[in-house]
């Protein structure tokens, strides 16, 4: 059932315009100079964010796990480059990267990992649960299979509100073991559900790579299973992902229903902070993978778009952000402990 | 105007008055689109408002339920029907990690408002894995209402206010009630979840019960007044929010308890309400408060044996007659 | 890891001798005499036994759900021609016919639809709950889904303590919709386990049908997905599933690892008797449909093979043989209440 | 001979020789071979034993632990570890309607001899879906042990046991408990399962816990002794089976309870020891039992908020004057 064959009367989400089909257009050109310039923004604050609150943890100045999507940037920004305002991003347990590129205000997502009363949740999610519904960042899920569930919900949500949007789910590759990945992706497909699901292949499910987890380690190859595109991209070249997401946006923005798409990319931490990495890959296997730097790859691919000096720019303007971010946290006030027995039932 | 309705009726109304006054509800599960729901709960329900918000899904409970959530945060009514009680048990990460926690881990930014509609209970000799009673666990799990109507009536009254609440409600059916008829005013007022009613006014001691429960109460009721033993009849409605006054109001003159359910009594939900009246009413009570739960065995398919095991009216009066020192206690 | 690089020790499973490698050998001809009586005394059996106990549950002498296999003879007969005695099978809510073929004694399997104390549980069971590990029918789960993991944990368990044993799982076209399909496929494909997964696509789960539950309807092509055969089979034909699963179990048993069959059949009765039918196919599809009958394309097959006459006898026998189980059941004390007590924690 | 070892050496140490004794017992789960367990509860063990006995598997709960359903049914042991409490909602179906029912089901042609084990709780700022206490969940699934050590030499002690016994155990561990250190003697004797201990005599009150909360209660009791209160910390060690005769006959003594876990007290199992203490204990009773746990929201992230809301040594503390009147009761 899709919302041109729908005969339900629109519903607009709360706090969200509704939009009809005849809004339904083209993605914007990539190369705008303004988006290139977001686009490296975003990437580069992931990266400074994750490197500045990092080092806050080892410093023992923040607690809770701490899940780095450092070098995972060109996913996160790349999607979500190719949505619109209200298209909606469910997330893992991996999330800083997914929040910021849909946009979520650094500071607010600080307070919250520091747990303060000024964070998105008022310190009751934290680090793993981060949730933004005014930018349409609507939950990181640290249930592995839980973000394909949410966003399988929010897409049947604009199918039968006949609302032109789009639910993007970010999942791991070790997501794809878990039955409920499947469910979700019969049920998008049967029902030509406005959704993509966009799989982070990042080459390990905490110490398991994906030649452990299954025979067949092409993730996107599943779709076929299910009668729907599966796409496999270069998750370290931003502009790569940005068009695979875009013609999955544009095509479950239409009616055409979801498309799984692969990221090959690495994770270049342990798998949260204080992972015994040593345990199963060598440094020198890291290193390697380092070399082929998300950002780097920006740089060359619009070293004649963008004039010299104006990426340092952002640089500096961002790591001022991050920083700003982590005072406002830290001079936030600790919640009201009375706030804890609200909120529930 | 005064009707006479079936419960499995009342049911199926309830959703077709949700469905039609308000955009944002619609329907999951299996078989109840053309089928009509394998107990008739939406019989004609898809005719009337098209498969796009009566929609037959495979079988998939945990996506189902999680697709529920999903919906529901983006300002949806998800109705989501768990044919079998059992089944919950395929869904519940979906109900209890998200739909129960989204609200609260979110600081209130993200609402979960759905109903899972299932129906449980033993009686149709299905075996033990389609005859089970697991409200129990729901009311362990913060953020979720549990409500269990016992009457036509109800049904209509306690969805209405489940379908329009801001939280999920797990709305649990006695499948033993389906045939049962009662009757409905037009239209049948919202009844608020946590309140209560009285079935049976007595003297002597306070029968609790929800659902197929309630009726063994009063059956009981009736057997133990020949005996010469007043009872009261309590009918919950909801297990969350619970009615503790109601309780204690009527401990204060019968000053006797029996909690009745058909779930297991080990680890059931009657003893959250025995601990409450211990904990807040110890002086009124007269004697120790029991309860009248279910064997700790799976349901079991002869009749024979799942007479042996599950609680009944039967087992309610003698509790009460060990309840008021008639005869002497014994599990 | 499968028993060729296992350093476990052999550990026989209850009541059943364990077999070294040594006995791994090809499989009995299937057109031996003896075995072409066998496979038409079973699939004849079945048909009788659904056809009486149908009756007798409309006469109201048993009670309970009432799943009948009525039409899918050849699926269940065919697979488990195909298994040794210590092989085992687990099955669904639809498992009369499962049963009778993997050798189960009548009498015992009517006791328990019974509810009689001679029945295989007791009576604790009934008919979605029947269990003879003696014949290793290892059970039904009629949770759908629930027959996939029992059956992939006894080939694991085959697998570790290295017995060339082979575990089949007989799953509905239903259970492909239920993530625990997907996972536990996987499961034995990236373990080698020596399994079966046997789908019988009878058309329907309920009232459903298989292109309403997924876009792609050929459920044997999910097995790419996992890096498994998959196959498809007429499930009319006995010997086609016979050689079909023949195929497979040799495979699981030598080390190959899972088969995903599908066997296209279809269910001749209402999902469950009191079925309401008519709200969801027609009368003439199902007329159509039993034109095909495996009782029939057997006789057709054989007609040169096996002496006129034969079959008529076979046919007597287990007329006698259902009547004399079902009287048996009749004649069967009820459980003593007391021991709806017993044998739980 | 006598050695001190930390409790997680304990688990380490126990699932070690069930694999060196027993060929048909092996181990399944995530990160616990090559990595030897999130929380290094399997270290080393799979070099020992050899991959196959100690098998890493993906993501997959469900199938997970029907799987070891299966193997078990079998003939084989299985130890299967689910990481987070938290996650055995993605597996409740093989746990509830199979591992606890097969026996049962078969008329006792079946048996599921499985250790299920998990570790959950708060104190690590996990977060809501990492951070839950549900052990209460399973008393009322009949056909499961439930099985909650709290010192080292518990942990080698109960997992004997478990691992011996003919059905299936769900064995939890506490997560803040890993590093606290206790002795055990070479080798630990089996404890049967059923089988409580008192941690500490006393006169005046009985404090019931399991796991962490005995430590806490420990801690409570030294708080209240300076306040010339004298507790008696009873240690259940097994909720199911339940040790009801220790209770009662520490409450023949003391005359009060005080009911402490760290799982969300409604709906615990607390309510399930008060209910029973109530029935067969009553004229034991001074006071009425009280219950410590923790409040019905979800365990939040913030260590501020955290503290309001999980039951600890405070709160048991505080349940003990107002079951003694010392202060007046308040939930
Ligand atoms: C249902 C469930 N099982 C297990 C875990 C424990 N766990 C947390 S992250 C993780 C690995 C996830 O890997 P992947 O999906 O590839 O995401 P990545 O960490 O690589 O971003 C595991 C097993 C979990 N969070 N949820
Ligand atoms: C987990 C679960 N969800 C739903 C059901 C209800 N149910 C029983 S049988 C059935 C249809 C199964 O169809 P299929 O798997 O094709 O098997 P068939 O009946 O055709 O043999 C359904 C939905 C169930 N038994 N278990
Ligand atoms: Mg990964
Ligand atoms: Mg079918």
């Amino acid at each position: 059932m899709n919302h041109r064959t729908s005969t339900a009367q629109t519903v607009p989400a709360p706090g969200l315009s509704d939009q009809d089909a005849s809004s339904r257009g083209a993605a914007p050109d990539v190369r705008s100079d303004a988006e290139l310039r977001e686009i490296f923004r975003l990437m580069y604050t992931i990266r400074r964010f994750e490197v500045t609150l990092e080092r806050a943890h080892l410093e023992g100045d923040l607690y809770g796990p701490f899940h780095s999507s450092m070098g995972q940037e060109a996913v996160s920004v790349g999607v979500c480059a190719a949505l619109r305002l209200d298209d909606v991003v469910t997330s893992t347990h991996r999330g800083h990267g997914h929040a910021i590129a849909k946009g979520a205000d650094l500071g607010r997502i600080c307070a919250e990992l520091w747990g303060r009363s000024t964070g998105y949740c008022r310190g009751k999610g934290g680090s793993m649960h981060i949730v933004s519904m005014d930018h349409g960042f609507v939950g990181q899920s640290p249930i592995i299979g839980g973000s394909g569930m949410l966003a399988t919900g929010a897409a049947l949500a604009f199918d039968l509100s006949r609302e032109a949007r789009v639910a993007v789910a970010f999942m791991g590759d070790g997501a794809v073991g878990q039955g409920v990945f499947h469910e979700t992706l019969n049920l998008a497909a049967i029902w030509k559900l406005p959704a993509v699901f966009v799989v982070e292949n990042n080459g390990y499910a905490h110490s398991f790579r994906a030649e452990q987890m299954q025979l067949n380690p092409d993730i996107a190859t599943r779709a076929a299973g299910f009668g729907i595109p599966g796409v496999v991209v270069d998750g370290i070249d931003v502009f790569a992902v940005r068009e695979a997401a875009g013609a999955a946006a544009d095509r479950a923005r239409t009616g055409g229903g979801p498309t799984l798409i692969e990221a090959k990319c690495y994770r270049w931490r342990g798998h949260n902070l204080g992972d015994a990495e040593h345990l199963y890959r060598a440094r020198q296997e890291v290193q390697e993978a380092r070399r082929d730097d998300p950002l780097d790859r920006f740089r060359a691919a619009t070293s004649d778009l963008i004039p010299p000096g104006v990426l340092e720019e952002i640089e500096k303007r961002v790591a001022a952000e991050v920083d700003g971010a982590v005072r406002f946290a830290r001079q936030s006030p600790p919640p009201d402990p009375r706030t804890a027995l609200e909120g529930s039932l | 105007m005064i009707r006479e309705i079936t419960f499995v009726e009342a049911v199926r109304e309830a959703q077709a008055e949700a469905l039609s006054s308000d955009d944002r509800v619609f329907i999951m599960g299996q078989e109840l689109g053309e089928y009509g729901g394998v107990f008739r709960a939406t019989e004609g329900l898809a005719e009337r408002f098209g498969a796009h918000r009566v929609r037959d899904m495979p079988i998939a409970e945990q996506s189902m339920l999680g697709a529920g959530v999903g919906a529901a945060v983006m300002g949806m009514r998800p109705i989501v029907e768990v044919m079998f009680m059992d089944f919950i048990a395929c869904g519940m990460d979906a109900i209890v990690n998200h739909a129960a926690k989204v609200r609260y881990m979110s600081g209130d930014q993200m609402r979960a408002p759905m109903v899972i509609r299932t129906q449980g209970g033993s009686g149709t000799h299905h075996g033990s894995q389609h005859s089970q009673t697991l409200e129990s666990w729901f009311l362990h799990v913060p953020g979720l209402a549990v409500v269990a109507p016992s009457t036509p009536s109800d049904v209509k009254g306690l969805f209405k206010t489940s379908i329009q609440v801001d939280h999920p409600v797990l709305f649990v059916e006695h499948r033993a009630l389906y045939r049962t008829r009662g009757t409905v005013s037009d239209p049948v007022a919202p009844i608020p979840l946590g309140k209560g009613a009285i079935r049976r006014r007595g003297e002597d001691v306070t029968v609790v019960g929800i659902g197929k429960s309630v009726g063994q109460a009063l059956v009981a009721a009736r057997l133990l007044e020949e005996e010469g033993v007043s009872v009261e009849v309590i009918d919950l409605r909801t297990l969350v929010p619970l009615d503790l006054d109601l309780v204690l109001k009527s401990l204060a003159h019968t000053h006797h308890l029996v909690v009745a359910h058909e779930a297991v009594e080990r680890g059931g939900w009657a003893g959250e309400l025995v601990s409450r009246v211990v904990a807040e009413g110890f002086d009124e009570l007269d004697a120790p408060p029991l309860r009248a739960g279910s064997k700790p065995v799976p349901v079991p398919f002869a009749k024979e044996l799942e007479a042996e095991m599950i609680a009944d009216e039967r087992l309610i009066a003698e509790r009460v007659r060990q309840a008021l020192g008639i005869v002497e206690y014994a599990r």
